[in-house]
């Protein structure tokens, strides 16, 4: 029942500054801290610690009082040293000074024989569960909800983006643990949509219960907002739960062995690193170690996550939950002489507008920060259309979204996207428009509504 | 041939909006979105279809000079046209009755659709200067028939046109004081120079 | 309010007695102002083909009606020429927009013959009536013919709604003097009519048919083009049989 | 029962004056803020086809102002008399037999502008201003209340439609009350200008621009916004 | 650079809150970035990079794209004055006779446009953007050569802002700028654009051309003389081969194709246009398939015109005509390639793009042969399926909004 995708539509990225496979011999970070901005569909945060106090890796830190069984862990044991908050006393981050050597809260491996309620109810306690994400609107997954269907994308095709199979090296055992629970949480069924232009490696063609897709194409088919698009896309009413395979790991390892262990492997990438590849390190770390020696421009923007979807966070600044890359690029802030209409093949551009000769140049692209032009508003080139390939309708979408037409937003299937998908179109779009802040904002008016 | 002519002309270049600004009321109020702009033209469409080769009769065998002799020979010389527009206004606003009243009983389904916007057609500038216009350019019946039906497909074609252009234009940034009505009458005013086209065309 | 049928009943009918007493009776009160307005209308048109705009329009009724009376003669034709006499028929009754819609050959043919003051034998010129389709809708006039019945000696044109500006000019004085002298019958007596050109500015001035057009207007042009020529064409047995007539009463 | 009940003793109103302020409000408020056609959107449809010229433009803001103003007159004093059912019929009947009066008379003492004006003096039947203000207006108030407002509104309208006339006119033929505008003032210039007409102006789509307009500038002014 | 950099800094202040100019900082920043690519970065959540193509250089893409159009344009001017006037001239002669014509009227039609739209800027305190590069170029090019520069000016101002600024400016507009601006000529004004004197020679206000066409040359475009044919009788490709051949200027096929014809100034040649439709599909600024339903749409109803008048329905030459004759008559390739692609009034969905293209196509050829009082159909076609595009998406936006709801109940 497998199935085979071959998407047309989207555009690579070509950017220098990949990371090689091979690991780094890099001081580990001291500090790392919990944001409850990483996770949309938080409303109330409440903190469950107090400054001063010790945890462990594992300890609840926050939960969302609006969701109050999930529990949202420390990662590293250690000291709270700083409850950040900002204006109205919004909390910002919880700071954690790590010990040198990590213990853990103990918990119960958990039994998968058992009834599926108690299973969702360890889960939703261990730390693990904002993992699992739920479609339609990109939060953190209601226990309460049972899917139709849970759909974990196995690779990445973000421009620089971590080499999935090479971050799980290893895993395979936890990652069967994984599967094997999510399979309990469904009605439906776990696909596991592979990248289908390469032969699929060993880590995924052997694991069982789940349906094995496939996709090929260029960015975003990696997107599981895409593969779910096309495999069994959501309607309203339905839901759908997406998690990405390090989760799955993350799960795989309480189900095993009742811990939550934040550990991850994250990679150093953008053209501005002296030293790029991986790093070991945890969930939260601040990114400090991994970039301050090791840039090259004085003036670089340090982003959590890729380019597309990032956050631009500055080198003292911490990685995001989700996170597992790190990319350094210029900044743009200069005035370029006539630079909107000089030629140049130098320039990353899906256009082929007069001067951009990018798309003859087969090599990699050093790209800054500078926004080429100023906003504007929409003017309808049909390019938004080339870069997304779902059937889907963006423009008018994002103009429903704009004049908060509820009906629109749902009929023009704002319930199949979340920014990820329409990344690529606010970065082709020449009116500079700020497409995934406004998917947010209608997703919001949906959710909220 | 004469006939299909004058439904083309009645349709395109002798438009009830832009060549004669008939039945602005509605088009300016009931243009918001697509569906109930269909809504009104079709139901525009069904009574201007019906009600001016209705008022034809009225008018060529009651109120116009000399309508009267196939009682008696001798009322030749009676002119009832005083009478016209009391009479057509009450026929429009009779039958305007009837179609919503045979509507709810035969085609509920249809009268969802158009229930809503029978009782703004009776007074539907479009509608009675459809009639008057019959009477003043002294159309046969068939010529009647099909200028109500091709006077309504206009007005329901400007509607549906308009309606699907303020669609768009939920997104521009129309200056304040244009808002509305303003723009609007604008557009009709640029929607005009595109039906121009149509002018003069002779099949 | 809820009131009962009888209520409603009754009510109705009274107001519809008051109203139609108050519009019957508005209408036998202004009835004979309004034929006379009619008439009156239908005479200052007739006059036009002959007399100036800024004339008629110094005139008051009691004057064009004088002045109608007096040297205005009207006569009923049919399709072949003969002049219709049965029936009541008169010149002025004939409503040529009605007529119109009727084949040719049923149509009744008004011919108004303009004649010197008070003599109706020493003929001045035939004023003839023609109806069609302009742009938008109903154009119509009349064409006076000089004693030849060839050369035109005025006409004046109307219209129901065409474009103020453009085809509306066909009212307009200069635009209805480009006709005057211009001919019907080519010299082999064939009818070739007048015929509006397109594109305004060129001088006519040699050719006998061709008058300058309106620019913008073709399409009224056109209009006026076809029906001064199926007019024409209509009253062509009535002229030939006139012009046998004076070629044989010359001899 | 009468015994007991001391009567109230009933107290004269003073008679308002014949224009108090707020009956003169009754008048001007429609004429600016409260505009039925820049404001209300109402009687557009009729108003716009005989704007080509002022002349038959007069003709029909008289012929409306009449309408108006004595079909509320009229409507207000059977108002107590209507049965509700039956309402709109009456109304209907009240104002075509007023058009129809007018109609008549046109036809009797003015038969040029009859013949100009054509069907759209019957039209003033359907013109939303009538029906509008019989409804919001004339049924719940007194008769000479109700005349005033109904001759607000139509003076209101009036005014439109006139301005558009206006230009419609001047620049579309070159002319103000059929003077020839244009011709005169290119004769100041010499012999060879010549003021060129503008033929948009003189077809529907002119009335349409102008209209539009003169609604923008007229709620720029006011400061009017519709959502 | 620095220098310029420096003086743009020096005026800076004068532009900013609370000082004398504050209210035209909009215009201060219009020309800036001109000058200067702004200095602008992302913001720090969301796409971290942007591509390096913005409204401006894909309006610049349209403006190239044009330039052939208008340098042969101006070329033929010169061409077609000196045949009408019988002097003998040289290459050079035409040249500069077309390049002193059509140069004023550019330079009306921007400098016009562009004031227009800095004072909406100024009042409306929104940036200025750049769409108006193309438009200026384009109301130029469809204007006829010998136009009055009033009317260009007073064309440029209607289109600007009843056509673009009321809805909002660049991006919000529902007709075709260009053609809202021609249209509104060729109906305020018809004497003037539509006789024959503004195609060629004509006395209007170039004392350039201040000189009588020499006898028996005629000024009509392709169009008038194939509706001509079509009232005469005679054959409409006779007609144009005949027309004007004793100066060596008829109007075959192949001529009118190269566009040594009278005309608006940018229209006449198809090569011209197909060579600015090859950048434009080949930079993707336009659509394809806009552009090949034009051409096929105007093709086929051609055909279907060639079988009524096979049919003898009709002696209307005009309809005989072949079809092919169609698609390098008049403005159609150039307005196919560079008024219907206009991304803002053409229709936005692709199946909606097919449907608009190709119905741009018939309804040219329909007004063309059926309507005399119009011989130019693009115009108007284009400009009615502008007002047609919106329903057109409408519907298409509604099939993808039931597909997507049949499958939630299924």
């Amino acid at each position: 029942m497998s199935k085979i995708v071959k998407l047309k539509k989207g555009f690579d990225l070509k950017l220098a500054g990949k990371a090689p496979l091979e690991l780094l011999q890099v001081a580990s970070a001291s500090t790392f801290a919990l944001k409850p901005s990483d996770f949309p569909g938080i409303q109330r945060p409440k903190v469950l610690v107090n400054e001063g106090d010790t945890v462990k890796a594992g300890t609840p830190l926050l939960l969302d009082k609006a969701m109050d069984q999930v529990l949202y862990a420390s990662p590293v044991s250690g000291e709270v040293v700083e409850i950040k908050r900002g204006e109205k006393r919004k909390l910002l981050e919880i700071k954690i000074l790590a010990d040198k050597k990590i213990t853990h809260e103990k918990g119960t491996p958990i039994d998968l024989s058992q009834n599926r309620e108690s299973i969702v109810a360890q889960l939703a306690a261990s730390g693990t569960w904002p993992h699992i994400i739920q479609r339609p609107y990109g939060i953190v997954a209601n226990p309460m909800n049972v899917p139709k269907a849970i759909f974990i994308s196995a690779f990445d095709t973000h421009p620089l983006a971590a080499e999935v199979n090479f971050l799980l090296q290893g895993e395979e055992r936890y990652f069967q643990a994984g599967i094997d629970a999510l399979a309990k949480l469904t009605a439906g069924k776990v696909h596991l949509n592979v990248d289908g232009s390469k032969a699929v490696s060993e880590l995924f063609s052997s694991v069982r219960h789940v349906q094995l897709n496939q996709f090929s194409g260029p960015h975003p088919a990696g997107n599981v907002g895409v593969q779910i698009h096309h495999l069994d896309p959501i309607n309203k009413g339905e839901i759908a739960w997406t998690v990405s395979p390090y989760g799955v790991v993350q799960i795989g390892k309480y189900v095993l062995e009742g811990i939550y262990d934040a550990s991850k492997m994250v990679a150093l990438t953008g053209s501005e690193l002296k030293q790029r590849g991986y790093v070991k390190t945890y969930t939260g770390a601040q990114v400090t170690p991994f970039v301050k020696e090791n840039t090259q421009a004085t003036h670089a923007r340090v982003i959590s996550g890729n380019v597309l979807t990032g956050e631009s966070v500055g080198a003292e600044g911490y990685l995001g939950f989700y996170h597992n890359q790190v990319t350094v690029i210029p900044e743009g802030d200069y005035e370029e002489f006539l630079g909107w209409l000089k030629p140049s093949a130098s320039k990353l551009s899906f256009h082929k507008a007069i001067g951009m000769f990018s798309f003859l140049n087969r090599g990699e692209f050093k790209v800054d920060t500078n926004t080429h032009g100023e906003e504007r508003p929409f003017v309808v080139s049909g390019v938004f259309e080339k870069v997304l390939p779902m059937d889907i309708l963006p423009t008018y979408l994002f103009k429903a979204i704009i004049t908060e037409d509820f009906d629109e937003m749902e009929e023009l299937g704002l319930y199949e996207v979340i920014e990820e998908d329409v990344a690529l179109c606010e970065f082709v779009d020449p009116s500079k428009n700020e497409l995934q802040q406004l998917v947010r904002q209608g997703i919001e008016l949906l959710m909220y509504s | 041939m004469e006939l299909f002519n004058l439904g083309i002309r009645s349709i395109f270049i002798d438009n009830m909006i832009f060549a004669y600004f008939l039945g602005m009321c509605s088009f300016l109020a009931v243009s918001k979105k697509v569906s109930t702009a269909v809504g009104l033209g079709a139901a525009v469409v069904f009574v201007l279809g019906v009600t001016v080769p209705f008022n034809w009769i009225l008018n060529e065998f009651v109120l116009k000079e000399g309508a009267l002799t196939w009682i008696s020979a001798s009322m030749a010389t009676i002119d009832l046209s005083f009478l016209r527009f009391i009479m057509f206004i009450a026929i429009i606003a009779g039958i305007v009755q009837l179609v919503e009243m045979v509507v709810e009983k035969f085609s509920p389904a249809l009268y969802g659709q158009l229930g809503i916007f029978l009782p703004l057609i009776a007074v539907n500038c479009a509608i009675l200067g459809g009639c008057l216009f019959m009477a003043q350019r002294d159309y046969t019946l068939a010529e009647s028939a099909v200028f109500g039906f091709g006077s309504g497909f206009g007005f329901m074609l400007a509607i549906v046109l308009l309606a699907a252009i303020r669609e768009r234009l939920k997104y521009s940034m129309v200056p304040n004081g244009l808002k509305g009505l303003g723009i609007t009458m604008l557009l009709t005013g640029l929607m005009g120079i595109a039906f121009m086209s149509f002018m003069g065309i002779d099949l | 309010m809820q009131q009962s049928n009888t209520y409603i009943i009754v009510y109705s009918a009274v107001l519809t007695i008051i109203l139609g007493l108050l519009l019957s009776g508005s209408a036998q009160v202004l009835g004979p102002w309004q034929r006379d307005a009619i008439a009156l209308d239908k005479k200052k048109q007739i006059l036009g083909a002959v007399i100036s705009a800024e004339k008629i329009a110094g005139m008051t009724p009691e004057d064009v009606k004088a002045f109608y009376a007096s040297r205005i003669s009207p006569i009923v034709v049919d399709i072949s020429g003969k002049e219709i006499t049965e029936g009541g028929i008169t010149a002025e009754k004939v409503e040529i927009a009605k007529d119109y819609k009727k084949p040719a050959e049923e149509r009744a043919y008004p011919v108004y013959i303009f004649h010197a003051e008070g003599k109706p034998d020493q003929i001045e010129s035939y004023i003839f009536p023609m109806y069609g389709a302009g742009l938008w809708d109903a154009i119509w006039g009349y064409v006076a013919l000089k004693t030849d019945l060839n050369t035109i000696a005025g006409i004046t044109l109307a219209h129901a709604s065409e474009t103020p500006g453009l085809g509306a000019r066909i009212t307009e004085g200069k635009v209805q003097e480009r006709y005057i002298d211009k001919k019907i019958f080519d010299e082999s007596g064939a009818l070739i009519a007048v015929m509006m050109q397109k594109g305004e500015g060129k001088n006519y001035d040699s050719d006998a048919h061709k008058v300058d057009g309106m620019s913008g207007a073709t399409i009224t042009g056109n209009g006026v083009n076809t029906m001064l020529k199926s007019y024409m064409g209509c009253y062509e047995a009535y002229i030939k049989s006139k012009t046998a007539s004076k070629a044989v009463a010359i001899l | 029962m009468s015994a007991e009940i001391a009567e109230k003793p009933l107290v004269a109103k003073p008679a308002e004056p014949l224009l108090s302020k707020r009956r003169k409000k009754l008048v001007t408020d429609p004429l600016i803020d409260d505009n039925p056609v820049t404001v209300q959107v109402l009687g557009i449809c009729s108003a716009l086809a005989v704007t080509t010229q002022m002349k038959p433009t007069l003709v029909m803001a008289i012929s409306v102002i009449f309408v108006v103003a004595l079909s509320n007159f009229a409507i207000s004093l059977m108002r107590n008399t209507i049965p509700s059912r039956i309402r709109i019929i009456v109304q209907l009947a009240v104002v075509a037999t007023l058009v129809t009066l007018v109609s008549e008379f046109l036809k009797a003492f003015s038969y040029d502008m009859y013949k100009e004006l054509s069907v759209f003096i019957g039209l003033i039947i359907t013109n939303c201003i009538v029906m509008g203000r019989l409804e919001a207006f004339a049924m719940g108030n007194k008769p000479y209340d109700s005349m005033l407002d109904g001759l607000g509104s139509a003076l209101g309208y009036s005014w439109i439609i006139l301005t558009v006339a206006f230009f419609r006119e001047l620049w579309g033929s070159g002319s103000v009350f059929g003077v020839p505008v244009f011709e005169y003032v290119s004769s100041l210039f010499g012999p060879d200008f010549k003021l060129a007409t503008n033929g948009l102006m003189v077809t529907p789509v002119g009335a349409f621009i102008i209209l539009g307009l003169i609604v923008w500038v007229q709620r720029t002014k006011t400061g009017y916004v519709e959502h | 650079m620095k220098l310029i950099q420096k003086l743009f800094d020096g005026i800076k202040p004068n532009f900013q809150k609370g000082a004398k100019w504050e209210k035209f900082h909009t215009l201060y920043e219009g020309h800036r970035t001109i000058v200067f690519a702004p200095d602008l970065v992302t913001k720090s959540k969301g796409a971290q990079i942007k591509d390096a193509t913005d409204l401006k250089r894909v309006m610049i893409t349209v403006v190239i794209a044009m330039i052939p159009a208008l340098l042969f344009g101006s070329y033929n001017i010169g061409h077609q004055h000196f045949i009408a006037t019988g002097e003998g001239s040289t290459f050079l002669d035409k040249a500069i006779f077309g390049a002193l014509s059509v140069l004023p009227i550019l330079l009306v039609s921007y400098a016009v446009g562009l004031a227009t739209e800095f004072t909406f800027c100024v009042i409306r305190n929104h940036p200025i953007s750049e769409g108006y590069l193309v438009t200026g170029m384009l109301i130029a090019l469809v204007m006829p050569p010998y136009i009055p520069l009033w009317q260009v000016a007073l064309a440029t101002v209607f289109a600007v802002v009843i056509g673009k600024e009321v809805f909002g400016g660049t991006g919000m507009n529902i007709l075709n700028v260009a053609m809202t601006a021609r249209a509104f000529l060729y109906f305020a004004y018809p004497a003037q654009i539509s006789g024959d004197l503004v195609w060629t020679s004509s006395e209007l206000w170039s004392s350039l051309a201040d000189k009588p066409a020499v006898d028996g040359f005629s000024g009509a475009t392709a169009l008038a003389v194939a509706y001509n044919s079509s009232i005469d009788g005679t054959p409409v490709v006779e007609a144009l081969s005949k027309h004007n051949a004793a100066f060596n200027a008829d109007y075959s096929f192949m001529s009118m194709f190269m566009g040594w014809i009278p005309g608006s100034i940018g229209e006449t040649s198809t090569l011209m246009a197909l060579i600015g439709a090859v950048i434009l599909v080949a930079t993707g600024v336009a659509s394809w398939k806009i552009i090949v339903g034009g051409f096929g749409g105007a093709y086929a109803m051609g055909l279907v015109m060639n079988a009524f008048a096979g049919n003898g329905m009709d002696v209307n030459q005009f309809m005989a005509m072949p079809a092919h004759y169609h698609l390098v008559m008049g403005g159609l390739a150039f307005g196919v390639v560079f008024m219907a692609t206009d991304p803002v009034s053409a229709a936005q969905t692709e199946l909606g793009k097919w449907i608009y293209g190709i119905l741009i196509g018939v309804f040219t050829v329909i007004i063309r042969v059926t309507n005399p009082a119009y011989p130019e159909g693009i115009m108007l076609a284009v400009l009615f399926m502008n007002v047609v595009a919106p329903l057109i998406d409408h519907y298409v936006v509604k099939a993808n909004k039931k597909r997507r709801l049949q499958r939630a109940t299924v």
